[in-house]
């Protein structure tokens, strides 16, 4: 290059900055204007447009097509709104922050796009709840649990719910077991590095040693891990000696690692174990098969919706050939159903037939969201969005069925 | 004559095989000397040895002053040791002349922030050190050919290609690897003037392996023998030829053709 | 002496001070670890038996890498899904229904041969595909153009294997022949553990007379020594290298069932971790070098299984164990850092000039 | 002559074969029913449709193109044949899982994939429309082939260009309603698909300009290559510069926030195609640099607990860049004597290393472990925080291109030389007196610091960061990009990570199938295209001259 071109570029370099600078007012300005007009006008005939953003590639897609299973079935039971169709666009969260702030940007891009379900990851979460909050629109996630998205003061936005259970509800709630009625009064708890089982792990903790219990270790796996049974083992000579809880809130295949190989590791035979919804599937308890006893899985109560449960379950087995995958897929179907009744109560009907929902009031409604009858319980959002019952329900495994032990 | 290069009592062994074997050499500054030897008998090995590239397990060698046999194979390429290959390796995706540039590189100044901020002192060397390769170019007898693929060469100028890029880095002693090999008669004899030019016009001190009996009778002033990596024989070409031990080693093998061609001449 | 010191460079110097430094905190965390004693030789014992057993598998894994390796000395990416494909074929589409049906628990053994028969030939069915179509046509071509097709082929199959199958967690039938433990020494080995080492054994026993008694072996082992000459010396040298691709698809697939008893299920993301974890026991070992890719294998699930609580639990690490990795790649690049060409590897560096 | 036909029969039944094998996996692996819902023409004609037909009809296509000399009946009965196989194969899959509980082996057919290969009628109905519509399109696809020459390419450039439309459809609809209306658009596209009256009038237009362009091709000789003085040359770079200004304005957020990550990926291809592509290293473990910069960012400037200096973005840049590059150094000298393969597993190793470092317990306290680090700002200058990916699109643009000009200075000059030579030959480069371990480390330095500069980028633009950004597959995905788009050159990168980046964003839908494709692609590309799209003098020669150089080792 001569070094007028290297003159140019850097003229290019410097400009570009300003341009960047003053860039801020045209931007806003210009091309993505919807969001500021807040309304959604959808023409008569038109379907009713809502967004998934879950993770449906790499190795976590059997959590994010569980969970969009969920919304499918929504919508398919739901029919139509006010005469309109629905529709979903469905996004992929990659489970990345990246991820999710690409297909949050791409769907704010959308004007006639109504209400977002997803992320299924938290670290996607974070990023796009800031992007659709930004642009206006809401967002419902179905499965993050990360305590920081509901924190104003760390990574809450406006436009952002969920119906998943905070990691500190769940963890309180699996401590309570394990140290009130189960009486036992030392723990361990292992993570796998995953935002989710480390912050359900982490809530144990303190939990359980609030209580009075102590726990005697607190330790890791790797995502991908099979051979569980040096960290058992190491578990098993801990300190405090070997614990009499062993808490793993990881997702199925290490859960059912763990689960299968805590028996077969000296000192550890006596030691009751437990697992949070990660390990909540049909998948999981088939795996964990004979090693079911002597374990308990911590989850929403769905003990009054056996009902609608049930013809859920039978929907996702005849639709998609199996069983349900994972655990979110019915948050996901409450999340949408949660959507649909705000829809329901915020859109206007013009004369033609159109259907005009006003985001804000979309937002409002969503957060004023109070004992929404869902199938993972009764819902109240908070004012952080916080929507899921804070009844957690422990389940066992008999002949291969979740049944709930407690409360 | 003062001594440019004294290896003394060098060895180097693979696994179990002894390619060579305490082997002392002492080069005059200013000669022409060649070693020579059946195939296998350690040439390569030795040559290997002095620029650095394989450490000796014992032994020592001494340039100009300096014991080099800890170091690194660059570092004696800075202080005056260059070579060509038998097989000649050329960097083949690359034009003649950047092969040469490559070999101005360690006499070389500028910076990394000289390259990127294109400096002065940047556009200075660049054209100096492109006119250099140029001038070297055209000495070995390649003028014009600079932007031609080195791999596009013919053969024979493949390897003065070579020697040029082994000239670039303005070496005192230079080791030729069978700088003949695979030419024919005509070349070989082209090469050969060539070689002598290259000590009496440059005054470098040259090295060389080398099979083609002519050659090595025609030019050397002294001459090494190998045989399974220990010298069996040194002396001028005269003493060589009538040396019983070196024709033992080439007749024991049936490699006596060349030597009998060399003493025919 | 002096003069070496003199030239001493500070690379050289920064090598030594990393080799002095990771020793010195390994040797440092085994003594405290030592002195604080919280395992019983029975728990050291069986964190060796864990070890032998996942290396083991490392090691049938590694076998593949390392043939394929010796013959085009391209890293054959996908390895890791011709062991995934094999098995998760055969778990979904053989043992499932075998289990369900009943005569999985009428005959164990002949359920179990025809579920590791389906995987071998599976596995070896999608390497010779992959072979054919993706690396063949570029076998002159600079190696990293088959590095690239390699990971495009272990993508595709990934998301392949997961379209047949679905993307949930399959759970391997449980055989109840297999189930419990045996007493040995002070301690007790998992049956299937003992399976694992006895059918790794006797697969490295019938590898190694395969390559060097049979003919087809020996075409793959010239093949490995220079194409060239093989080809001139009539050996069809496109068969040899399919059958190169072959005889590891087939240590896979038998990786593969093997995987499947200890763990109990089966998924099509299965193959990429212990692919890469193969993949570094094959270089542990010397690339290139079959008994090697044995010893890499199984010096790799070592370390994996003694190290995180020997070297590391001493030093007071939180959640140790989830370093286990950084432990087998530190081993590796002390390793390579030693010996350049691996532990069984020949000195390439020095034989090529 | 008979054997000719005989095997021309033979392959034309394998070619059959193939396609049948295509169709049928593409229907069990899902492919056909979540394409099926993806119009091409609004109403008429689906992506799924074309998984069903365009194989058989590409492969009659490549055939006839064989064996066109047999004459034209003869192709056509055999490019029947291949249709005819294809769509009976199909049949046979509707067939077996209506006889057999396939389903509960492969959970991918449907009844509603079942209903759209049999067109929702009966089994032996829907079965003679499958052949006969497979049929049909491998005859049309192997007529193709005697059409003359400058009509055939018009006719297959503009079927390209119609289908390449429908795919975008969804993108392009959201653009022209941007800038002419929710009407204007609607006259093109229903949301997802193309109008069926625009869709003819695009492919007869892009027909004719095909056609045109061809005859106007054939008719003029070959222009002599121009040589340009140094102010032509910066004349024609004016639009260009002026359009990288105005592309955000033109691509609106969502796109904008695509070319946004194929920029980070871009910044990282550059600094790996130092690495690699000049200097020859094969570094599977770039990601680690990218991690480092990200997270020294993300430490030095963020506002939340785990900030340690609240550091504005552009002071933290430089120490970012230089953290990056030393680590390079650092990490790259216990490699420096390796090579090859042993070279990629290490720095695979390295890369590793520092993910599960970052996730670790071990350092939580500092980078938050599997939290991540959150509440990182944005960058601002003179007072305006840069929010949309409109103004963060102009801090990358300028990153890339600083990026792109230090490395095309590097590469044409002394330094430049001195990588290829490495690569080219290490003995002898050596034995030149150029310093390897210099030489080396300044590779994996400047490379080390490009990919630290697309972190620094990368971390306020998403605001948070967490350990599972940084994995393996970023550092496959770069080296992939740089080979695909051309080693040791430039553009190509840019090309590659357009294509390897930015396409797989814009097929999010699909995301079920991206990576599939994606492998797929890969794969393609490197059997059709191995010096890549827009290959460096380098590697082309290299490519050329292979066989004796590979001869040599």
């Amino acid at each position: 290059m001569s070094k007028k071109a290297f003159s140019i570029l850097a003229l290019l370099v410097v400009t570009s900055l300003l341009l960047a600078a003053c860039g801020a007012p045209a931007a806003s300005g210009g091309a993505d204007a919807p969001a500021a007009e807040g309304d959604v006008v959808v023409a008569a005939g038109d379907p009713i447009r809502i967004a998934s953003a879950l993770v449906i590639s790499g190795p976590n897609t059997d959590l994010g097509l569980d969970s969009q299973h969920g919304v499918e079935i929504a919508i398919e039971f739901k029919g139509e709104i006010k005469g309109h169709a629905i529709e979903l666009q469905a996004e992929d969260d990659g489970c990345s922050a990246e991820g999710g702030q690409a297909a949050g940007q791409k769907i704010v891009s959308d004007p006639s796009i109504v209400a977002v379900i997803g992320t299924s990851c938290s670290g996607s979460g974070v990023p796009m709840a800031q992007v659709v909050s930004d642009a206006g629109y809401v967002m419902v996630s179905p499965s993050n649990t990360a305590p920081s998205l509901t924190d104003p003061a760390q990574a809450w936005k406006p436009g952002y719910l969920r119906t998943a259970h905070n990691d500190k509800v769940q963890g309180a709630a699996m401590a309570e077991y394990a140290y009130s009625v189960l009486g036992l009064s030392t723990a361990a708890a292992i993570h796998d590095g995953d935002p989710y089982t480390e912050g359900l792990a982490n809530a144990f903790r303190e939990s359980f040693e609030a209580l009075g219990g102590s726990v005697v270790a607190f330790t890791a796996v790797n995502v991908g891990d099979t051979d569980m049974r040096p960290v058992l083992t190491s578990i098993a000579a801990s300190e405090g000696g070997a614990p009499a809880f062993l808490f793993f809130p990881v997702f199925t295949a290490e859960c059912a690692h763990l689960a299968t190989q805590a028996l077969e590791v000296a000192g550890l035979e006596n030691t009751v174990r437990g697992a949070a919804d990660g390990c909540f599937s049909a998948a999981s308890a088939e795996a964990i098969g004979d090693a079911a006893p002597g374990m308990y899985f911590s989850g929403p109560d769905l003990s009054f919706s056996g009902d609608v449960y049930n013809q859920f379950a039978a929907a996702y087995q005849s639709n998609f050939g199996t069983a349900p995958i994972s655990v979110f897929h019915a948050h996901a179907f409450d999340a949408t159903n949660m959507v649909f009744a705000c829809i329901e109560e915020v859109s206007v009907e013009g004369a033609d037939g159109s259907l005009t929902i006003n985001r804000q009031a979309m937002r409002d409604c969503l957060y004023a969201t109070s004992g929404f009858q869902g199938i993972t319980g009764s819902l109240t959002c908070n004012e952080y969005g916080d929507c899921a019952d804070p009844k957690i329900a422990v389940y066992e495994i008999v002949d291969g069925e979740y049944v709930s032990v407690w409360p | 004559m003062p001594i440019i290069l004294k290896a003394t009592d060098i060895k180097k062994t693979f696994g179990g095989l002894v390619a060579v074997n305490g082997l002392s050499i002492e080069i005059p500054r200013n000669s022409i000397s060649a070693v020579i030897g059946p195939n296998g008998a350690g040439k390569t090995t030795f040559f290997n040895c002095i620029t650095g590239f394989y450490k000796v397990d014992s032994g020592e060698v001494l340039f100009d002053g300096e014991y080099i046999q800890n170091r690194r194979t660059d570092q004696i390429s800075r202080i005056g040791i260059s070579r060509t290959y038998q097989n000649i390796r050329l960097f083949n995706s690359t034009t003649a002349i950047e092969n040469v540039l490559v070999g101005l590189e360690p006499r070389l100044e500028t910076s990394v922030l000289d390259s990127v901020l294109r400096t002065r002192r940047f556009h200075e060397e660049e054209k100096s050190s492109v006119e250099e390769a140029r001038g070297l170019l055209e000495f070995v007898g390649l003028k014009g050919l600079g932007d031609q693929l080195s791999s596009n060469l013919s053969y024979g100028a493949q390897r003065r290609l070579e020697i040029a890029r082994a000239l670039a880095s303005k070496p005192k002693l230079l080791l030729l690897d069978e700088p003949t090999a695979g030419m024919n008669p005509n070349e070989t004899a082209e090469m050969t003037r060539f070689i002598l030019d290259l000590r009496d016009k440059l005054g470098i001190t040259i090295l060389l392996i080398e099979h083609d009996m002519r050659v090595v009778m025609g030019i050397s002033d002294q001459i090494t023998v190998l045989d399974y990596g220990s010298k069996i024989a040194e002396g001028g070409p005269k003493d060589i030829q009538n040396d019983v031990r070196v024709i033992e080693a080439y007749l024991g093998r049936g490699a006596a053709s060349g030597l009998k061609d060399a003493k025919a001449n | 002496m002096k003069d070496r010191l003199k030239n001493l460079d500070l690379i050289t110097a920064f090598l030594w001070l990393l080799r002095a430094a990771i020793i010195l905190v390994v040797a440092w965390g085994t003594f405290k670890t030592l002195l604080s004693n919280p395992y019983t030789s029975r728990n050291w014992l069986d964190f060796i038996i864990f070890g032998i057993a996942q290396g083991s598998m490392y090691a049938l894994i590694a076998i593949g890498y390392t043939l394929v390796y010796g013959v085009l000395k391209m890293i054959n990416f996908a390895h890791g899904e011709f062991f995934m494909s094999g098995i998760f074929t055969a778990t979904s589409a053989l043992a499932i229904p075998l289990a369900a049906s009943g005569f999985m628990d009428q005959h164990p053994l002949l359920s179990l041969l025809a579920i590791g028969l389906l995987s071998m030939l599976i596995s070896v069915g999608i390497a010779l595909l992959t072979e054919r179509i993706a690396y063949r046509p570029l076998r002159h071509a600079p190696r990293l153009m088959p590095l690239i097709t390699a990971i495009g082929a272990s993508f595709f199959w990934q998301y392949y294997f997961r379209g047949l199958f679905g993307s949930q967690v399959r759970p391997f039938p449980t055989v109840a022949a297999l189930q419990g433990s045996i007493p040995f020494l002070n301690t007790t080995v998992l049956k299937t553990h003992v399976l694992v080492v006895v059918v790794t054994v006797l697969a490295l026993v019938a590898l190694n007379f395969f390559i060097t008694k049979t003919r087809a072996g020996m075409a793959i082992r010239s093949v490995s020594e220079n194409k060239d000459v093989a080809a001139l010396m009539g050996i069809n040298v496109d068969r040899a290298i399919s059958m190169t691709f072959a005889t590891g698809a087939t240590m896979a697939g038998l990786a593969g069932l093997l995987y499947a008893l200890v763990y109990g299920q089966v998924h099509f993301f299965m193959g990429f971790i212990p692919g890469i974890k193969a993949f570094t026991a094959a270089v542990l070992g010397g690339i290139g070098n079959i008994p090697g890719a044995a010893v890499g294998g199984l010096l790799l699930g070592l370390f994996e299984s003694v190290g995180p609580s020997l070297f590391l639990q001493g030093l007071g690490i939180p959640a140790f164990n989830q370093l286990k990795d950084v432990i087998a790649f530190t081993m590796l690049v002390l390793v390579l850092i030693f010996r350049p060409q691996g532990i069984m590897g020949e000195r390439l560096a020095e034989k090529k000039a | 002559m008979d054997n000719l036909t005989s095997s021309g029969w033979r392959q034309a039944l394998l070619q059959g074969f193939v396609a049948g094998l295509i169709t049928v996996s593409a229907s069990t692996i899902g492919m056909v029913e979540l394409f099926g819902t993806r119009y091409f023409l609004a109403g008429l004609f689906t992506m799924g449709q074309l998984l069903l037909f365009a194989p058989p009809a590409v492969l009659a296509f490549s055939l006839a193109g064989k064996i066109k000399s047999q004459g034209i009946s003869i192709v056509t009965v055999k490019a029947a044949a291949i249709g005819a196989i294809s769509g009976a194969m199909l049949a046979l899959l509707v067939w077996a899982n209506q006889t057999f509980p396939l389903r509960t082996v492969l959970i991918n057919l449907s009844p509603k994939l079942m209903g759209l290969l049999t067109f929702d009628r009966s089994l032996a109905e829907g079965a003679l429309i499958l052949i006969g519509v497979s049929v049909a399109t491998a005859v049309f696809g192997a007529l193709l082939q005697f059409v003359p020459r400058l009509y055939r390419q018009a006719l297959l450039s503009a079927i390209i260009t119609t289908l390449g439309v429908g795919l975008l459809a969804p993108l392009l609809f959201e653009r022209i309603r941007n800038f002419f209306g929710q009407s204007v658009a609607q006259l093109v596209f229903t949301s997802s698909a193309l109008q069926v009256v625009p869709a003819i009038i695009i492919f007869a237009a892009s027909a004719a300009l095909f056609y045109f362009r061809g005859k106007a091709a054939l008719n003029s000789k070959p222009k002599a290559e121009q040589k340009l003085n140094p102010r032509q040359k910066m004349l024609r770079q004016i639009p260009l510069a002026i359009f990288l200004l105005i592309l955000p304005m033109l691509l609106g957020s969502y796109l904008t926030e695509i070319t946004n990550n194929v920029g980070i990926f871009l910044l990282m291809g550059l600094g790996l195609n130092i690495v690699v592509g000049l200097a020859g290293l094969l570094d599977l473990g770039y990601v680690a640099f990218f991690a480092i910069g990200a997270y020294t960012m993300a430490v030095l400037t963020s506002t939340g607990p785990l900030g340690v200096a609240q550091m504005s973005f552009w002071a933290a840049l430089p120490i970012c860049v230089a953290v990056s590059a030393l680590a390079g150094v650092l990490l790259g000298t216990p490699v420096l004597r390796m090579r090859g393969d042993y070279l990629a597993i290490v720095t695979l190793g390295f890369g590793e290393i520092i993910r599960i470092l970052a996730l670790s317990d071990l350092l939580k306290p500092f980078i938050g472990g599997a939290q991540g680090i959150l509440q990182i700002p944005k960058p601002s200058i003179a007072g305006i925080t840069l929010i949309s990916p409109e103004q963060l699109y102009y801090v990358i643009l300028g990153g890339a291109l600083l990026a792109a000009f230090i490395s095309n200075r590097l590469r044409e000059s002394r330094v430049g030389r001195t990588w290829i030579a490495m690569r080219e030959d290490e003995d002898v480069a050596e034995a030149m007196g150029i310093n390897l371990v210099r030489t080396k480390l300044l590779a994996f330095a400047i490379g080390a610091g490009f990919s630290g500069l697309a972190g620094a980028i990368f971390s306020p633009k998403l605001t948070s960061i967490f350990p599972h950004s940084f994995n393996l597959l970023i550092s496959i995905n770069i080296l992939s990009l740089i080979i695909v788009g051309g080693l040791g050159s430039i553009p190509g990168t840019i090309v590659g990570a357009l294509v390897l980046v930015g396409l797989p964003e814009l097929l999010r839908e699909f995301a079920e199938f991206r990576w599939l494709m994606y492998g797929l692609l890969l794969v393609v590309m490197m059997l059709n295209r191995p010096e890549g799209f827009i290959p460096s003098d380098v590697i082309r020669r290299e490519l050329h001259s292979g066989d004796e150089h590979r001869a040599e080792v």
